[in-house]
């Protein structure tokens, strides 16, 4: 059914109490001192946010005149971007960097990035598309360049902005041609347009596309739009990079698999999707989903700058979680949605580990590291080798799972090409992984490198994400499910 | 042929021996310490003398049984039993075996005697003794074993002892290597040697008879008969042939019979025991167990003959120029055991394990006797330093004197009877040449044994002030041994009497049941006038004569000059014989120094070449990556400086992945964009 | 009663908890529980041999329980002819590494720790009969691993590590790959190995290919088959001793465990076309390079290693000939070369701890004042070069005796071997153990009670099954022969069945 | 339509203005250059909308969509001009070649 506006409000909570949330921090930036009630603040509300979301659970409904959709694949990404939210709002409230600067402005942009991505994993229509990444990507900017005078974080900023406007610009010039064609900005208008008008414009179509794709690609990071993201992971604060590795990539999987799936492909009767006619964007994103992941793994292997290193990781992460978008089959999309949850919980610990580290010693390169597991910092060590073993895909973690059910969806498409790049990529990949852990379990420490003390807050963050990782490497039953269980669209009206 | 009398004594004649290895190996410094090195001599003489009692009943068992009925079986425990192989832990008992267990024991249990007193001044008393022990048992399993794989364990078990017994002196590297060597050059007899054993087993399992089992082989090996084999012989004549290159390995003969000069760096006794009397006569028990095999094989056997033949004479030559009392000894055996395996090539089994016999005797009697002069001589082998012993030792030398003349074949010592006889059997069935060849050797034999006799006990003594005085006749331990196998030398022939002088061939009548295969028969009798045999045997001493008179001229009378013989063909010709024909060195450079030219560049190989290119992969990819770091530059800057940097500064370059320029990104999408439209257009056609 | 394989199994799981909850500095305390913790293996171990029903091919001791049942993946765990010896092995060569390692001080906790690991997951991958199970503990095994060689190797030790690592994970992802091929093609879909191997005759032979040599590099470079064993003497060299002896002793024979259970069960037809060229001829190339190899060392250790090459050879050889004596040799084979190896390792340990170096050359002489381990290393050597009377010797025997009819030549240069073995083993065994004393080692020690400990059972045990190999054969011969005539019979011209006695 | 425009010349205009403001973007070393030429295609964009929605007729999505592409180019731009005082604050220029320090 489709509500009004006023009758959405009802299903809407979870946003309006961020909304809510994030002009009581502006508010409290004046006239409150004391900076902590900023951090406490973001923190309660996202948690009040996350346990509203699961209250709401899922309705399939059109909220807002159909600008916005509300069914179990915007649930599941609801919560996902919840837990993303919270795990920045965590760390930041952990980070050393982030205690120097504004407290309430930082969270109430941060608040209003994470509404901006529920919005974007909720679109039903080119517009709302539009300006919920619009939001995510002003506030990014913002996050990103959120450290005063420091030049990394500036600059970093400056390039995230200039790239992000011009591809959000090629976005919706491509956009404005898919609304000439199909003569409207629903999702479920363009599907009935383009399944009707068949082949007649195909190659303006797919031009559209590919300048869409610009927009949507460089939100997830995908070649060749990944270029601004390890500038910007090296430059933004821990809190934030590790914000937009998860939650921004999670939201940009969801806007993409949102338009790419029911706005531009049908389901056919065996259970697979197929592109509308002449439109082959899959050949296209299969192409970009194998050079990703190759590219990212190559790059990453030259890193010395831990933060760079998880940037390009991130990349090829994005990558594998490509293999279940380009193989058109709800099983691929089950694993991509699975993967986005495992490369939540694995990125963000590695993330996490990083932040403690810099908080510690100041440094984010690998000689930070150097004998971690002899210096007292045997803990980190071991959550941060778990979490890397776990980005490589070694059994008994999350990561390993993850990659499973791609590759299984890979095979049981018989894209073994495809399968055989993954793999490839997966042993490439060990050999950047291993050498943070090499450099902190098998090298000993010189002795210049300063101890890394306990912080009670960011061993308990640590140590939640280092279990979640190990628990569902060993049990991850219901959690499948459930990823196979959000993966019903609702699509637009017609 | 009849279900064979199961017993449970020849057990024990195995397990004693082992039991006094077990005790010596494991527990022997401490009952050295604590109990003295008679109670090691006690238990190492014990056992054996023990195996040997029980070994004696069982023989009087045996002829207790009507002929064909002498088989006796001890089976202990399945060994193994797969793919319808059932192979048990089993010991058989006839005829032939019985001969040498005797053999086994009772020179074997004499010469433990003999070795308490060579070996009584030997820290390692223990050990020796339990390996000597060890070899016994090895010994006895090969020869009692019941199937082939059995055989098998103890034909590389005397190996093992032989090996650890000629190293025994193990500070000094040479005798460690003569070790080494005998070990190594057994190993390529056994290769041949278990090649053969598996083409015996599909043969069999492919007329449905999978068995390895002795009796059973021989009950079904006719079946065989005609079936090719490989390398275009038959079936029958390759495993036979395969098993001889083994026993050429075991036993000393053409191209294998490298180590037995070598391993004459053992103990004199490990000479005695394993180098003459009993573990180099494996090989011709082996092909005298498989007797019904060999017979099927008629170009086997005729191999077999002409190596025989060819290693008596060969190795005789050598014999001759030999000045080390116990390298003359080691090749005369080699030549010895090339009669025996003559006799087999020609068919008559019997003659030679009668040959086995008394050569079990009278060259032990040799060896001893040459301990004892080493012994008296302390330490000294070289026969150049010796001299008019005979009066300082006399038992030595007459014992030593009786099986000299046994060896040569005078009448009426043993020698005379069993090698004889081979020669006779030789001609008899019409192998000329190979008769003439022995015949020959048979010369050498007398003459480098008495030049032996001559240059260690006549003339004047050449050795050292100290050793002079020193000089003195061995102990009684050893003498006794010494009178013991004299005698035997002198009265072994016994046992098997020319025709002429008595029908009496107990030994043969008893060995009978086991010849008595078909195809063995069918080589069988062959009728030999009294006359022709007198002549023969007329023959043969005179031979024997010519031998010892040359001897006796060159080294005694001293009326010829060994020299101006050496200086023929201006000495080629005896440094050559004096050098072993160099067929060692000749070894080395074929054989061993490409072998290990080639190990080093396996070596070499998989160090630098398939490492390498595992690590090579590696590489690549960090290869790639700088690639893709390229590929971003150029994309993202544009050719500018692009080659200069290259070459510039690889590692930068590497680095250089992410620029910073952020018109490099953007044109990077618009470059995003068009490859993007590039590749659909490609998908498209 | 009925868990016995989950506790054999996770046993040393449990010490490792316990050993993390110890204080870091109770070196003793810690080791004790390591050692107790591999007990209850041995006692289990005892117990599964003496109720091993020897008459059936059917899995035994089996417990399932649904683990992901969306996927049809269970717990399922049980043993059977092909893995029952290889369960003992484990068993042994844990409880005995445990001991070997008692002499190491640096991190001990942290060692013993990964050590229990890596036991669990080499227990896990012979018991499991799931085969997602089978692969989770496949891999896990590789991070202690990695970590032990890494952390507690020797001066090139990240390199071997990373090696080991690397060759090993591209190995693995290969068989996840082939395993989820299986997966897919089978009608009903499923990991149970028993019905993956119940319905091979589904999949088509050509998939059966591919699946099979992307299964068979995996578990190749395990084993490590020529041309990818260059990881086994680097890791081997840096490896502290009960490492190597762990790799040598039971690491390897994952390989050619994983080929019997998978290629062979599960892929028949497949592996009737290909074991001639990649079992046969590999497995001749292993023999006899390995042995060449060996002869050019000058590293005691790295010899060791390349002989380990050489001997896993004959697993391979055996597994080509499709006949019940070498199918059979071959797994005894296995069992033989982990007790044998892991003695020679444990002998080079010994000498290493006293001289600190493993150049051959630079020993000689040891024999004269250490007489007790010079006896025990020749008792090793010997039986390294299959001397009849001791274990090895029975498994290349049958080995060969299997092959010869169905591969004469690579027999043949597999027999010739023999010669090689001997060759560098006796000579090894003269340059270190024998000649004139060398005063640099006159105040050696000689082997210590703990060092005894460690081999003494190693020795025994090679001499008994010398004499009566019926020991583990029993134990084998039913499933294996019915195993091979699987193979055979799913042969598309059955022209060597009459090989099959 | 008067002067008979169609369809077309809106878009040809429209495409014109985003390779112009593509070009611009590329070729400007200066970082408000740069955002002007984003500007430009953000409105080569709007004209494409309008055009669409002038001849496509139906609803009023497009003009909407237009008046957003507005409002959020301006708040863009002050973000971006924000940004860009911050680094001129720093580095005492808004070169964007200048800002060279993050290279891998």
């Amino acid at each position: 059914m489709q509500l009004d506006n006023v009758a959405s409000l009802s299903h809407f909570i979870p946003e309006l109490v961020l909304s809510g949330a994030i002009v009581l921090l502006i508010l409290l930036d004046l006239i409150i001192v004391n900076r902590r009630v900023a951090g406490a603040l973001a923190m309660a509300a996202s948690v009040a946010t996350l346990l509203l979301v699961i209250a709401g659970g899922a309705s399939n409904t059109w909220l807002f005149n159909g600008m916005v959709v509300f069914d179990s694949f915007a649930f599941f990404f609801r919560l996902l971007i919840t837990l993303a939210t919270i795990v920045a709002v965590w760390m930041s409230i952990g980070s050393v960097e982030v205690r120097r600067c504004e407290q309430g402005e930082y969270y109430a942009i941060l608040l209003s990035a994470s509404l901006g991505m529920f919005l974007m994993a909720e679109a039903n229509n080119l517009l709302m598309a539009y300006l919920s990444l619009e939001l995510v990507s002003l506030t990014s900017y913002i996050l990103t360049g959120f450290l005063k005078h420091n030049r990394r974080s500036q600059e970093a900023a400056l390039k995230y902005l200039i790239y992000g406007g011009v591809a959000s610009g090629t976005m919706i010039y491509g956009m404005s041609w898919i609304f000439g064609i199909a003569g409207g900005l629903d999702f479920g208008a363009i599907n009935a347009a383009l399944s009707q008008s068949g082949t007649g414009s195909s190659l303006a179509v797919f031009i559209a596309l590919v300048l869409i794709l610009a927009g949507m690609g460089y939100k997830v990071a995908s070649v060749p739009f990944h270029m601004w993201a390890p500038d910007v992971y090296t430059g933004a604060p821990i809190p934030i990079t590790t914000f937009l590795a998860v939650g921004s990539k999670a939201a940009g999987f969801a806007l993409l698999t949102r338009f790419f799936y029911p706005a531009i492909s049908h389901l056919a009767a065996d259970g697979n999707w197929q592109a509308l006619s002449g439109v082959d964007w899959p050949q296209l994103l299969l192409v970009i989903c194998m050079i990703t992941m190759t590219l990212g793994n190559l790059a990453a292997l030259q890193q010395n700058n831990m933060k760079r290193l998880l940037a390009y990781s991130s990349i090829a992460q994005a990558g594998y979680a490509l293999m279940g978008f380009v193989v058109l089959s709800n099983d691929g999309l089950r694993a991509m949605m699975f993967y986005l949850i495992a490369y939540y919980v694995m990125d963000a610990g590695a993330f996490l580990v990083v932040m403690i580290v810099a908080n510690a010693t100041g440094h984010e390169d690998i000689d930070a590291y150097r004998g971690l597991a002899w210096r007292g910092g045997l803990v980190p060590a071991v959550a941060l080798a778990i979490f890397l073993f776990s980005l490589t895909g070694i059994p008994l973690t999350v990561g390993f799972i993850g990659k499973f059910y791609l590759f299984a969806a890979a095979i049981r498409g018989q894209f073994y090409i495809l399968a055989l790049v993954g793999i490839i990529n997966s042993v490439i990949s060990l050999y950047y992984y291993v050498r943070p852990i090499r450099t902190m379990f098998l090298d000993e420490p010189e002795g210049d490198e300063g101890a890394v003390t306990a912080e009670a807050w960011n061993y308990g963050l640590m140590g939640a994400l280092a279990a979640a990782t190990i628990v569902l490497g060993l049990y991850w039953g219901p959690l499948i499910d459930f990823a196979g269980r959000s993966l019903k669209f609702f699509i637009g009206p017609a | 042929m009849e279900n064979p009398v199961s017993v449970d004594f020849i057990r024990w004649i195995i397990l004693l021996p082992l039991a006094g290895a077990a005790i010596n190996l494991l527990l022997g410094p401490w009952i050295q310490r604590k109990l003295g090195k008679g109670a090691i001599a006690l238990i190492g003489c014990g056992v054996v003398l023990a195996a040997c009692a029980i070994a004696v009943s069982g023989f009087l068992q045996m002829v207790a049984l009507p002929p064909g009925r002498r088989f006796m079986l001890d089976d202990l425990w399945v060994w193994m039993n797969v793919g319808g192989m059932k192979l048990d832990i089993a010991f058989w008992l006839d005829p032939l075996s019985m001969v040498m267990t005797l053999i086994v024991t009772g020179v074997g249990g004499v010469i433990h005697i003999y070795s308490t007193g060579y070996m009584h001044d030997d820290d390692s008393f223990w050990r020796f003794f339990g390996w000597l022990n060890l070899f016994t048992f090895a010994m006895l399993v090969l020869v009692l074993g019941d199937n082939l794989w059995l055989m098998f364990v103890g034909w590389e078990g005397v190996g093992l002892c032989s090996f650890a017994l000629i190293g025994f002196w193990h500070k000094v590297l040479a005798n460690t290597t003569a070790g080494n060597k005998a070990f190594i050059v057994n190993r390529v007899g056994d290769w041949a040697f278990v090649i053969a054993l598996y083409t015996l087993y599909w043969g069999l399992s492919s007329v449905d008879h999978p068995t390895l089992v002795i009796r059973e082989v021989a009950q079904w090996s006719h079946l065989l008969a005609g079936r090719p084999g490989y390398l275009g012989l038959s079936l029958v004549s390759f495993i036979t042939l395969m098993m001889f290159i083994g026993a050429t390995g075991k036993s000393a003969q053409i191209p294998l019979y490298v180590w037995l000069p070598d391993a004459m760096a053992g103990p004199t006794p490990v000479s005695a025991l394993i180098h003459a009397a009993t573990m180099v006569t494996a090989g011709i028990y082996m092909a005298c167990r498989l007797n019904f095999l060999f017979s099927m094989a008629p170009d086997t056997m005729l191999v077999v003959a002409t190596i025989g033949a060819l290693t008596a004479f060969f190795a005789a030559t050598i014999g001759i120029a030999q000045n080390d009392i116990k390298k003359v000894l080691a090749y005369s055996t080699v030549s010895q055991l090339g009669y025996m395996f003559t006799a087999v090539g020609v068919g008559a089994y019997a003659a030679s394990v009668f040959h086995l016999m008394t050569h079990a005797f009278f060259k032990a009697c040799l060896f001893l006797g040459a301990g004892s002069v080493i012994h008296a001589m302390g330490g000294e082998q070289d026969m150049r330093k010796m001299g008019g012993l005979r009066k300082r030792m006399p038992i030595t030398f007459w014992t030593f004197l009786a099986a000299t003349l046994a060896i040569c074949g005078f009448p009426p010592f043993a020698g005379f009877m069993s090698k004889d006889e081979i020669l006779l059997q030789a001609f008899a069935r019409g192998h000329q040449l190979i008769w003439a060849l022995t015949y020959a050797a048979a010369g050498l034999t007398s003459f480098y044994m008495f030049r032996q006799v001559y240059m260690t006990f006549f003339g004047e003594f050449r050795g050292t002030r100290e050793q002079e005085h020193h000089l003195h006749e061995s102990p009684l331990s050893m003498s006794s041994v010494l009178i013991v196998l004299g005698v035997l030398s002198v009265v072994g022939g016994g046992v098997m009497l020319p025709g002429y002088l008595a029908d009496f061939k107990p030994l043969e009548d008893f060995l009978k049941p086991v010849f008595s295969s078909e195809f063995t028969r069918r080589l069988g009798e062959v009728p030999i006038s009294h006359g022709s045999e007198i002549a023969f045997s007329a023959l043969a001493v005179a031979m024997a004569l010519a031998g010892w008179f040359v001897a006796d001229l060159m080294y005694r009378r001293k009326v010829l000059n060994p020299e101006t013989f050496a200086a023929l063909f201006n000495g080629e010709l005896y440094r050559v014989v004096l050098e072993k024909y160099y067929v060692d060195e000749i070894y080395q450079a074929v054989i061993v120094n490409p072998y290990l030219m080639l190990c080093r560049m396996a070596g070499w190989f998989d160090a630098n070449i398939i490492d390498a290119l595992v690590n090579l992969s590696a590489l690549v990819v960090v290869y790639a990556s700088w690639l893709s770091g390229l590929f971003d530059a150029y994309v993202v800057d544009g050719l500018v400086n692009l080659t200069s940097n290259v070459t510039l500064d690889f590692g930068g370059r590497v680095r250089r992945l992410q620029t910073g320029s952020i018109n490099g990104y953007l044109y990077a999408i618009l470059a995003g964009v068009m490859f993007i439209l590039l590749v659909r257009a490609m998908l498209r056609v | 009663m009925d868990h016995l394989l989950t506790i054999i199994t996770f046993a040393p799981l449990v010490g490792m908890v316990l050993i993390l909850l110890c204080p870091r500095d109770q070196h003793n305390l810690i080791r004790w529980l390591a050692a107790a913790a591999t007990v209850p293996q041995i006692v289990i171990a005892i117990y599964l041999y003496a109720h091993f029903d020897t008459a059936t091919t059917a899995v035994q001791f089996a417990e399932r329980y649904p683990w992901v049942p969306a996927y049809h993946i269970n717990y399922f765990i049980g043993v059977d002819g092909i893995s029952i010896s290889m369960v003992l092995l484990t068993a042994l060569i844990c409880f005995i590494s445990v001991f070997a390692s008692f002499g190491i001080e640096k991190g001990v906790k942290g060692y013993f720790a990964l050590l229990l690991l890596l036991d669990t997951g080499m227990m896990g991958v012979f018991v499991a009969l799931d085969f997602f199970l089978f692969y989770i503990f496949w891999e896990v095994m590789l991070l202690p691993m990695y970590f032990l060689i890494g952390i507690w190797g020797g001066p090139r030790r990240e390199y071997a590590a990373i090696k080991f690592f690397l060759y090993t994970l591209l190995g693995s992802v290969l068989i996840l790959l082939a395993m989820l091929g299986l997966y897919y093609y089978n009608p009903t879909p499923t990991f149970d190995m028993t019905k993956l191997a119940a319905n091979a005759a589904s999949y088509s032979i050509t998939f059966q290919r591919i699946a099979w040599i992307a299964l068979f590099i995996g578990f190749a470079i395990k084993i490590p088959a020529f041309p990818f064993h260059t990881w086994l003497p680097d890791a081997h060299v840096e490896a502290p001793t009960a490492i190597s002896v762990i790799l040598a002793g039971i690491l390897l024979k994952m390989g050619t465990y994983g080929i019997l259970r998978v290629n062979f069960g599960i892929l028949p037809a497949a592996t009737h076309d290909m074991a001639w060229a990649f079992l046969g001829v590999v497995g001749t190339i292993n023999i006899v390079y390995g042995a060449l190899c060996a002869m050019a060392q000058t590293d005691y250790k790295k010899l060791i290693a390349y002989s380990s090459v050489s001997h896993m050879g004959y697993v391979m050889l055996g597994l080509a000939a499709f006949t019940a004596a070498g199918i059979n040799g071959a797994v005894l084979q296995m069992f033989n070369h982990g007790t044998i190896t892991a003695m020679l390792f444990i002998l080079v340990g010994v000498i290493y701890d006293r001289a600190h170096h493993r150049e051959i050359d630079g020993f000689g002489g040891l024999a004269s004042h250490l007489p007790i381990y010079a006896g025990i290393t020749g008792l090793a050597f010997f039986a390294a070069m299959g001397l009849p009377g001791m274990s090895a010797f029975i498994s290349e025997v049958l080995v060969l005796l299997g092959s010869w009819q169905v591969h004469p030549i690579m027999t043949v240069l597999g027999a010739s071997a023999a010669i090689l073995t001997a060759g560098y083993m006796l000579w090894t065994y003269q340059r270190i153990y024998l000649g004139p004393v060398n005063d640099r080692y006159i105040g050696f020690s000689d082997l210590s009670a703990r060092e005894l400990f460690t081999l003494v059972p190693l020795a025994a045990i090679v001499l008994i099954l010398g004499v009566y190999p019926h020991a583990i054969l029993g134990l084998l011969n039913t499933s294996l022969t019915h195993l091979n005539q699987v193979v055979i019979a799913s042969a598309p011209h059955t022209a060597s069945v009459a090989l099959a006695h | 339509m008067p002067g008979g425009l169609t369809l077309n010349h809106f878009l040809v205009l429209s495409l014109i203005v985003f390779a112009l403001g593509l070009f611009c973007v590329m070729s400007r070393r200066n970082a408000i250059g740069i955002l002007m030429g984003v500007e430009l295609i953000l409105n080569s964009a709007n004209i494409n909308y309008l055009a669409f929605a002038l001849f496509g007729g139906g609803r009023y999505d497009g003009q909407v969509f237009s008046l957003f592409v507005i409002m959020l180019a301006a708040a863009e731009a002050v973000v971006g001009l924000a940004i860009v005082l911050a680094i001129y604050q720093d580095l005492r220029t808004i070169d964007v070649d200048a800002t060279e320090t993050l290279n891998g």
